[in-house]
């Protein structure tokens, strides 16, 4: 097919650059930036350089203010992913990605070039990926498209993740209707690599040679960030912006093939980055960007799949599984070489030139010659207008349940889908790929041991966008110390965090307010976790019909246990046990399960959380795990203490009789910072004498399978098995 | 006793299993990759899990033309012992090494879960350290491991005693509830479970261990068994 | 009675890895006179339908529903009477 | 050149699981009246051989070797000749 593209003249008259989301002030800047009137390649790549995928131009300021370094961070965020020094000479490395958009549309495709995506984040920084962990949010499953799509988007997970073999070991799966139409679907990836391996995608050395490798290039996702579909062909738009079809063999290959050049070709490497959105434009600029150097390509020598492909398409094109190198002048070859060993394509496309000058030639002609700082450090960055939303001014009155039947409404809490098990979903992913998986899924963290050490990697995911609709500073701040808690219930220090900031349309002031407000409210807990933020990603544009899913940042967290023989998991082990919790209970149910379950929504204010006493009770928990005290320990989240307490009782079908000086009512209540804690009774006197009266004794767990609890108001009595079926049936039953 | 493990464009378990042969079972185990022709200096040889070849088409359907599945069919020959797992079981019955097919899963999803298995058959050379009629538990993981032959190689199966391991509980909907099954000279194994992530109490359970050490006491038993 | 034979395929710029894995190994195995390989899905459905008009608008639906993903996949049918069993 | 059309399915014997798939998603949507799935795979292959005897003989090679397992699935093809271009 053959294009006529606009002249440099006609496109300053006729505007196509409004199509792809680039404003006239945007056009002028970029032509003021390049000193003549851009071509129709140059203002191509720069719509999708300068779009918020690419270049943060909203969201900018709101991450300047992360806490992003402490001792230990050995990169922070701004290349493939941040790394953590762990100990041992090794690190760790870590991000997460959303693929929401791709989703929403192609739910198995976009679901796993999503996690194909990540992955290449991992390796590109010359780390072995070893986990995979998904946080999903849904509409309600009432609704038949939101059956599908969960169906297909946990299917696109497994068929790459299983394939590729790196374990999927985590995640979440909440539903509520903020998400009907846009479901939100993040993935995380953790590697491990040694220090002195550490790779990052710079392309310096004047000489030195552009090298291609992978997938051929189509005509998939084209503009992923900016392209609207039928703006500026006449002919064939629907196959334009094809779909990008994940194949997860190739990337097996090309991990390992790359894992080879950074293990053994250390001298030939100088930089490396994977092609994500805006493909080869974004990787090849941004590596010439990060080295302040030059570039000229020859778009003739990219490997293309199908005909007749034009510079801006091959140079936007976000086909799937492919890297750009930057390899030593001379040792071209070398590394060539060993890709063929692997079957894939590894291709000379350019060479690191002399200044400042992104050149890029096809057929023979000029099509680009501009800075590269027009497409990179150049781009615009808005400060976005912020206010705050009227449902935050006059919040609903709080929220107190009348419960009648505390047996039927904890059976029915347990079946809602948001707290029903995940193992209808989380069995489709092979959890145990590497064998390291020590604590599968089910649990509040994941845990990988690492072989040759005695350590071990805590993970999890959270997120609560419930709260921080309700208070975006507190929701957010709530949402690093639900995630902190979850590593330490299993044993672990929290070492850091990657996100992924899922919000509406920021251009609007109340969204905006809401990104900025509860970026605060976490930087504010990181600091006091002492969890830098090491990597992210920003999805904005998150709506159904016009209303903004709720604000949802997922924090991925990454914890160090030094011993293995501490790991701690959630089950009860042993009856006669003694059951602690630790962290006071108050009646906050505004934004809680229960409330939701009950009134069908949510509002009223969060309590304020107070993060030091929060971080004071992580401290004693984990000096109680680690002298060996603890039989099992759960953080309680959602549903309270209610829906922590089956889930311990659960698996090994142990009961429990507590007696609580509070309303049974409140044993729903989701206030945070607290955990349920069994410690053999010889060891009373000494888990007392560490955790002083932050923990209060409540019971003991009983050989009989089921829970008997006494409270001022009334005792009741649960069993296991109602608990078990209504828990289990909870998705099953719903995806009929 | 040397192990050599195959390593096929998009095997996963390669890695998975030399640990198990070396670092805990004492079996020297190395990596051979698909493209070889010889498996000269081993004695027992493994086709491990994964996805090779993408698990395009059919699973395990292109592997089974690697240049060392020549070899691995003459090793077979010669009475040389044959592992496959999971993906290893596919090929092995694409190759014609082993009978039957094994097909979509009945729910058509992957399954990754403890799998309860009775040891049909604890007088081979891959169970015999286990006592007879043990129950053991092993990790599956496979969306196709749904295990089909027709009716007479059913019957042959079973007057031969070549079913070694039987769902107690099937996931997947194999007949006669077969999760692993040896070919008629009894030196070639399939299995869909995974014994190489059943070997360390720290990883939950050590019910894999007896696969290896079975291999081991028959060679101890037998010396070297293939002469090369 | 009307029986349906229905082709599913990827649009032709969609990335297919399967027919590129089969078309590799092909040429491996020595088959290098193969120049194109496309990797398709067939249906056939029986339809109880008495009428051509509604068998083909339900044939239709069942394929943009279900049998194909419409946002890569491109599909074809035919219709052909069956006939009917007299016990 | 040739083209070869191919089909490949499950023995009648063999229980289809992603067919039976089809046809309970079918009937929980409604189209009750379908009353028999069959579930195949379809290829097309493009082979440069001149000689229709030979391509017979070189596809079925590839259908008996790779495309199908015999163990449970059966084939058909028909070749049809494709016009070389002349440039
Ligand atoms: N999409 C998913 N992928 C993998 N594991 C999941 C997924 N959803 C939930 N899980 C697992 O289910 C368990 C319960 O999840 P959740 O209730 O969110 O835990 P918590 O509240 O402790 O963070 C966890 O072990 C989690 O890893
Ligand atoms: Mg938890």
């Amino acid at each position: 097919m053959l294009q006529t593209e606009l002249s440099p003249e006609q496109i300053q008259t006729t505007k196509p650059y409004r199509q792809w989301d680039m404003s006239d002030a945007e056009y002028d800047r970029f032509t003021a930036l390049i000193g003549h009137l851009p071509t129709f390649t140059e203002v191509g790549l720069a719509s999708g350089m300068w779009s918020e995928h690419c270049a943060y131009k909203y969201s900018k300021p709101v991450l300047r203010q992360f806490w992003t370094k402490n001792e230990n961070v050995l990169m922070g965020p701004g290349e493939g992913a941040g790394v953590i020094r762990i100990g041992d000479g090794l690190a760790v490395v870590f991000k997460a990605e959303s693929h929401n958009h791709p989703s929403a549309v192609e739910p198995y495709e976009g679901a796993a070039t999503g996690v194909g995506g990540i992955i290449r984040d991992i390796f590109s920084i010359g780390a072995k990926p070893i986990a995979i962990l998904d946080s999903l949010r849904f509409g309600e499953l009432t609704d038949p498209r939101t059956r599908q799509l969960l169906d297909q988007i946990v299917a696109g997970i497994a068929g790459y993740g299983n394939a590729i073999g790196i374990p999927t070991v985590g995640g979440e799966t909440a539903f509520d209707n903020a998400y009907a139409r846009n479901p939100l679907v993040n993935a995380m990836c953790v590697g491990i690599m040694r220090e002195d391996q550490l790779q990052k995608g710079r392309a310096a050395g004047i000489g030195n040679a552009i090298l291609y490798v992978g997938a051929k290039t189509g005509r998939d996702g084209i503009n992923g960030a900016s392209f609207a579909s039928g703006t500026f062909s006449d002919t064939e738009d629907a196959d334009r912006a094809a779909v990008q079809v994940g194949d997860p063999f190739m990337e097996k290959l090309l991990t390992d093939a790359c894992l080879k050049v950074t293990n053994e070709h250390q001298d030939a490497l100088v930089g490396m980055q994977d092609m994500g959105a805006a493909g080869l434009v974004s990787s090849s600029a941004e590596m010439a960007a990060k080295a302040d150097s030059g570039m000229a390509l020859n778009l003739d020598l990219v490997p293309q799949r199908e005909p007749d492909m034009t510079p801006f398409e091959i140079m936007l094109s976000e086909s799937q599984e492919r890297m750009l190198l930057c390899i030593a002048e001379g040792h071209e070859q070398e590394i060539i070489d060993i890709f063929a060993g692997y079957g894939l394509d590894a291709v000379v496309i350019g060479r690191v030139t002399p200044g400042h000058a992104y050149q890029l030639t096809h057929h023979g002609a000029t099509v680009c010659d501009i800075p590269v700082s027009a497409l990179t450090t150049d781009a615009p960055v808005y400060h976005q207008q912020s206010t705050m939303p009227v449902r935050l001014i006059a919040p609903a009155d709080d929220f107190q349940p009348v419960i009648t039947d505390m047996n039927a409404a904890w059976i029915e809490l347990m079946n809602q889908p948001t707290m029903a098990s995940k193992a209808s979903l989380y069995q489709r992913y092979d959890a145990q790929v590497q064998t390291n998986t020590v604590v599968l899924p089910g649990s509040d963290a994941a845990v990988l041991r690492i072989k040759g050490t005695k350590r071990a990697l805590a993970l999890t995911t959270d997120s609560n966008g419930r709260y921080i609709y309700l208070d975006p500073y507190q929701g957010g701040a709530m949402t690093v110390a639900e995630a902190a808690r979850n590593l330490v219930a299993s044993g672990a220090t929290p070492l850091g965090i990657t996100d992924c900031l899922n919000y509406g349309d920021s251009t609007k002031p109340e969204v905006f307010f809401e990104l900025e407000e509860s970026a605060k409210g976490m930087t504010a807990a990181t600091k006091v976790f002492n969890t830098p933020v090491i990597s992210g990603n920003v999805s904005l544009y998150n709506e159904t019909n016009g209303t903004p899913i709720y604000p949802t940042p997922m924090v991925g967290m990454v914890g160090l246990i030094e011993d293995c023989s501490t790991i701690t998991t959630q089950e009860f082990k042993q009856a006669d046990d003694l059951v602690y919790v630790v962290g006071q209970t108050r009646p906050d149910f505004n934004g809680s399960e229960i409330q939701k379950m009950i009134t069908g929504s949510i509002g009223g204010r969060l309590a304020p959380i107070d993060l030091h006493v929060e971080k004071a009770h992580h401290d004693l928990v984990l000096a109680a795990i680690r002298t060996h005290l603890v039989t099992a320990a759960h953080d309680l989240s959602e549903g309270g203490l209610l829906a922590a307490l089956a889930e311990m009782g659960l698996p090994k079908y142990i009961g429990a009789e507590l007696q609580v000086d509070i309303p049974t009512s409140w044993l729903f209540a989701e206030t945070p910072g607290r955990f349920l804690i069994t410690v053999r009774p010889e060891h009373q006197a000494a888990f007392d004498d560490i955790m002083g009266d932050s923990a209060r004794l409540l019971g003991r767990t009983v050989a009989a399978p089921q829970f008997t609890i006494q409270a001022p108001n009334r005792t009741f009595t649960t069993t296991i098995a109602a608990l078990e079926k209504s828990w289990e049936d909870g998705i099953p039953c719903r995806m009929k | 006793m040397r192990a050599a493990v195959i390593t096929f464009p998009g095997s996963n378990c390669d890695e998975d299993l030399q640990w198990a042969l070396t670092e805990i079972s004492g079996i020297p185990a190395d990596l051979v990759a698909a493209t070889a022709t010889t498996l000269t200096g081993y004695d027992a040889v493994f086709l491990p899990g994964g996805f090779s070849y993408g698990d395009y088409l059919r699973s395990g359907a292109i592997a089974r033309f690697s240049p060392i599945m020549t070899a691995v069919k003459k090793f077979a020959a010669a009475g040389g012992f044959v592992v496959g797992i999971c993906n290893g079981f596919q090929i092995l019955t694409e190759a014609g090494l082993l009978p039957g097919t094994l097909q979509w899963n009945t729910s058509l999803h992957f399954i990754c879960a403890p799998a309860p298995l009775e040891i049909v058959n604890s007088d081979t050379p891959f169970t015999n350290a286990y006592p007879a009629g043990t129950t053991i538990t092993l990790p599956i993981a496979h969306g196709q491991g749904n295990y089909y032959a027709d009716p007479a190689t059913l019957v042959a199966l079973e007057t031969n005693h070549q079913i070694i391991f039987r769902y107690t509980d099937n996931p997947n909907g194999s007949v006669h509830d077969i999760a692993g099954i040896t070919n008629a000279a009894g030196n070639v194994l399939g299995m869909m479970p995974h014994p190489e992530r059943a070997m360390e109490t720290l990883l939950g359970s050590t019910d894999g261990r007896g696969v290896f050490q079975s291999l081991i006491h028959t060679m101890e038993g037998a010396g070297s068994n293939v002469a090369n | 009675m009307f029986k349906a034979k229905i082709y599913v395929n990827y649009k032709p710029s969609v990335l297919d890895p399967q027919a590129e894995a089969v078309k590799t190994a092909l040429s491996r195995m020595g088959h290098d006179n193969v120049t194109h390989v496309l990797y398709g899905k067939y249906f056939e459905l029986t339809l109880t339908s008495t009428d051509k008009a509604s068998a083909q608008a339900e044939v239709e639906t069942i394929c943009d529903r279900l049998l194909a993903n419409v946002n890569m996949e491109t599909y074809r049918f035919t219709l052909v009477p069956v006939p009917v069993e007299v016990d």
